[in-house]
């Protein structure tokens, strides 16, 4: 049988428009990675306009439990600035727990 | 004036607006609108590039200097009126102010098919304005938002728009990355870019790119109306939301944007029929493609329903159908004075 | 008949289709395909428009009156067909021989090109009838529909298609929906407002557009039937999972209905070579635009790769290499009795 | 550490024709919102067509176990009229467990 | 109450290049299904270039605990040979355990 | 020679390496990108088609087998350059390497437009050369990739290209379905199948193509090399990962490729001035479509960052920039002598 290991899943939904800030936490936070795909919805302020800049982005990164809350910290920061994100946390088990150490772009 | 329905570009837009009035499922692919308005850009900016070539210096700074006070100028008139008349908050106010400031680059080409077709003459110095006016309406934009964060503090608890207010202003947009913003984005970019290729091309070149960007650019232009026209109708939907005085201000606005502009086409610059017109579409219109992104970021408090729902479901469809007939028809009165 | 093949709209169908046999990698965007059939859309709506706007009245709605007879007729002709040789269930049936009712533009398009390199001149009625035929056969298939989910109660427990049919009917379409969804599909909106806009327009403004909807139109149609011939070719594959026999419907089934439209369009409608050539293909083409969705939204319980198989596997590609030049020859025939 | 609160995670799966109906779902059960994330796939009744129309959609709705049950009735009747959905349901932490209660446009 | 059942649900994330390979796998080992959505990221290579070829997918596949080995057994492999995927474990429950035990194109 | 740089094909690449730089959010949508050069593949592929018709056997045959040449032995030389200055392990050299063999259509193109433009005739064998140089590049790759993994295992443990190099060979693309690859990847069937269907379709046929397929490229080649600037630029800011000795590499390669083809295309192929210009840019230019993805699935353990940025950030921009307008130097000196 496999062995699996286990590590936390964060999912952030927001808009395309602060992807750039979103990889620049993770860059700082040391993430192993990060994946983000593209999507729409409906939240607090009704449903998306529709309008180009106005798409939403559904992000995921797995990492360690211990390295969870320095970006919650800095997720809930953008929050406080008035942007809206919607953010959950899972439980997810992984082979290589060493492979969601190494920072990207390192 | 009724020969502006006639027109395809805009029988067009109506069409686009029918479409979704009978909740047709027609949908274009979100990609296909982008592809066309970079070619409109595109074509427009190589055409105006060949024409501003031949022009002269003086009175193309002439133009470029009133189109930045029309740029700063329309946002805090804008800005002013809705906080005198309450209807917002002052984020709310800062963000849809900044719209008026920009151009609606589909409202400027309905209203050259319009000149067209009627065989009016114009003009190339607008089009170096329409270039110029994407950016001060962005930076104004921050300034305003600046300045309403102040008097919400100032109020202690402020009077509403959003759940936000709290943090301190590090997230949000600083204002360098914002003039760096209001100067790089992509409109801006095809137009001025096309415009200068376009002057400095060798004429042999350009001849050869003339299907491309004359022969079919109406065809085009209509097909990209057809999906703005459904855009449109999707916010004349939010108009209850929005509320009937705020709905007003999307026709007041480019009212008093159309009157002063062709005031300022006609004696500031003393432009002919044309070419008046034009310089009143350019202050009558507010921007849909790179104001919005750009208040997303900068104002993210503000709600972007509100300044989409007046911009594109309101003033747009204004002008397109209403408003490019009406400036031409002052721009006639104000040359036969 | 041959030199059927050697028009390139065609050749570059066959070319798609050797494309997917040889398993090459090349994929057209999705949204490209959408973006074409746009284009063609409002190109041939805008082009029958001016010329209809030159029609005879009473000649049109006759042309309408007998388009509906078809779009209405074919279904039921080919669900008791599928019932009587009793290949597939009678949901499946229902929502197969819904698709033989409308119409593929793809076909009717490709007919007008193999028209235009033979020098034949065609009537512009069938243009009409084409936009008219979208609609009906999505009503009779919805109610072909109702009545096997009928008939399947009456057998106790139904023979077979797909694991539902139990649920009441409350969360299927009901008919007031699926009226709606017959008249707004986006095909019928832009063809039929193409068609309005074409007819309306200043002809000076028309002409501006020539260049778009004229000029290079047949490039347009060559890029969007390599397409069409990847996405036939698919489905070829599926031929086995289909059955010979069911295979051998997508034959028939467009055999018969040239023949039905080339008398109709021959002696019912009086046209000459040309135009009963198109009513032929009108008549035997099925739609994979406008129907499939409709079907998958009414008929769950039918299987979408069924009848996706036989209109755009089999009968498509039988139309546009074997169909048009028959029914074109059938047509000649009927003309020269 | 972050203080996290449990919600559940449901996921959906199926043709993209539904989405209207299911929005439909959500607004009447009143959950906080919904994310939408186009898809493809194959499932029981083999592979996607490819055609535009036969496109797949991801569903994603975090909402209070407590209003789980009658969106899943809703779900199961969809299923029971002959459509396609496959469900699957999980936990998941969040930080703000009041964002996820007020109903979306309302 | 909704009577809910245990599965597993294998999250993959790798380049669209190994979509063919990775529906192989699960044909081969009788999954009921996957679920493939278009992403991109970042990870063990920095950035992704960005080129048509080098788009990442991120598949999904819910299957019965008892088989999860066998899948897994067979991405090891691949990255054995020198491929990039990301890969995790989550716990779900779904509605209808029966679904998910039929293999697809079957 | 700088005349070069007023071609608006060559303006506008600039423009978007210019939009890069500046760090504008100017984009693309992706699926844009894709239809632009299905349509210039094809266009290219129908024109060359024409004129192949025309064209005779013998000289044909002679062209094939020179790009044969060419394909096969640019990688060759590639491969052991790399291998010879040890900057790179050797399955990073075998990937790099196959795209040497290959032609970047792009750059091939603006040759085109740079030929037209200076009023220079070419003949037209360089374009079945153009369809046939993608496959052996692909073939070559595969090839070096396994002598790479054998001389790797020789090494005991390798020299450190990525994280593999364990697994036994079965999981990497064999070689049948990398063969097949070579030969059926998009680009090829578009272009052999547009100059099939160029050759055999009845001229009348092809004479209604000519507005979408020749008067129109011009502008598309602008806006597709727009496009392409940018995603150059994008992989200019990669330079310093890669390092200045391999990104000679990517001066190096096009130079020496460039007086390889240009004496080929003057000696072994007695074309003129236009001609040898074209051959020089087939052997000098790098693939960067049909290429990397083969290599990503052939030789997963290299890095395609290093591949691309040599392909697209560096030898692409020379070519285009510097290249091709010294290749026609190049050229006429072998005329002239
Ligand atoms: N309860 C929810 N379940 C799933 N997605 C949600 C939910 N609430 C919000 N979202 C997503 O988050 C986006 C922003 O919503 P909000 O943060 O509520 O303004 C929406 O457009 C949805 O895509
Ligand atoms: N076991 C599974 N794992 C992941 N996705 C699935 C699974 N089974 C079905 N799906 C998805 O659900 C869609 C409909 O499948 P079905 O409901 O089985 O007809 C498929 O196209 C897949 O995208
Ligand atoms: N820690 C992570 N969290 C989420 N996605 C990841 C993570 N690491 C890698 N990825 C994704 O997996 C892809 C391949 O990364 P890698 O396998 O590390 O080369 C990246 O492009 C990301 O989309
Ligand atoms: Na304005
Ligand atoms: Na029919
Ligand atoms: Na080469």
């Amino acid at each position: 049988m496999a062995n699996l290991y286990p590590e936390k899943l964060i999912t952030i939904i927001t808009t395309s428009m602060l992807e750039e800030r979103l990889v620049r936490v993770f860059h700082e936070r040391g993430t192993s990675g990060y994946t983000i795909v593209p999507a729409r919805g409906a939240g607090s302020r009704g449903e998306q306009t529709g309008m180009d800049f106005d798409a939403n982005i559904l992000v995921k990164v797995v990492l360690p439990a211990d390295r969870m809350d320095p970006v919650l910290g800095d997720l809930k920061r953008l929050i406080g600035q008035g942007h809206h994100l919607t953010i959950y946390v899972g439980d997810v088990a992984v082979i290589r727990p060493e492979k969601f150490t190494k920072p990207f772009g390192a | 004036m009724l020969s502006n329905l006639m027109i395809p570009a805009v029988l067009f837009f109506g069409l686009g607006v029918v479409a979704r009035l009978i909740k047709s499922d027609l949908k274009f692919p979100p990609d296909l609108a982008k592809a066309l308005s970079i070619y409109l850009l595109m074509a427009i900016g190589l055409h105006g590039g060949v024409e501003l070539a031949k022009a002269d210096m003086g009175a193309a700074v002439n133009a470029i200097v009133w189109a930045l006070i029309l740029g700063f100028g329309m946002p805090i008139l804008g800005y002013w009126l809705l906080i005198v008349t309450r209807r917002v908050g002052p984020l709310d106010a800062a963000a849809i102010a900044a719209h008026y400031g920009s151009v609606s680059a589909g409202t400027f080409l309905t209203a050259l098919a319009f000149l067209d077709t009627q065989g009016v003459a114009y003009e190339t110095y607008p089009l170096i304005m329409l270039a110029v006016m994407e950016s001060p309406a962005i930076v104004i934009g921050l300034l305003l938002a600046a300045q309403a964060r102040q008097k919400i503090k100032r109020n202690a608890q402020g009077d509403g728009s959003g759940d936000a207010g709290t943090g301190g202003g590090d997230g949000r947009m600083r204002l360098g990355a914002l003039l760096h913003e209001a100067f790089t984005n992509g409109s801006v970019v095809i137009l001025v870019g096309s415009m200068i290729i376009g002057a400095v091309s060798l004429p042999g070149a350009m001849e050869k790119l003339k299907p491309f960007i004359d022969d079919i650019f109406m065809g085009v232009l209509c097909l990209f109306l057809f999906e703005m026209g459904m855009e449109a109708a999707r916010r004349l939907g939010d108009f209850k939301r929005v509320g009937a005085l705020l709905a007003g201000y999307g026709i007041l606005m480019p009212l008093i944007g159309g009157t002063i502009g062709a005031l300022i086409g006609h004696s500031a610059l003393g432009f002919g029929v044309g070419g008046t017109t034009l310089v009143a579409v350019l202050a009558a219109s507010a921007s849909y493609i790179a104001v919005p992104p750009a208040m997303r970021l900068a104002v993210p408090e503000a709600n972007p329903s509100l300044y989409l729902t007046l911009s594109l479901g309101i003033t747009f469809p204004f002008n397109v159908v209403v408003g490019i007939p009406l400036y031409h028809w002052m721009a006639g009165l104000l040359a036969a004075a």
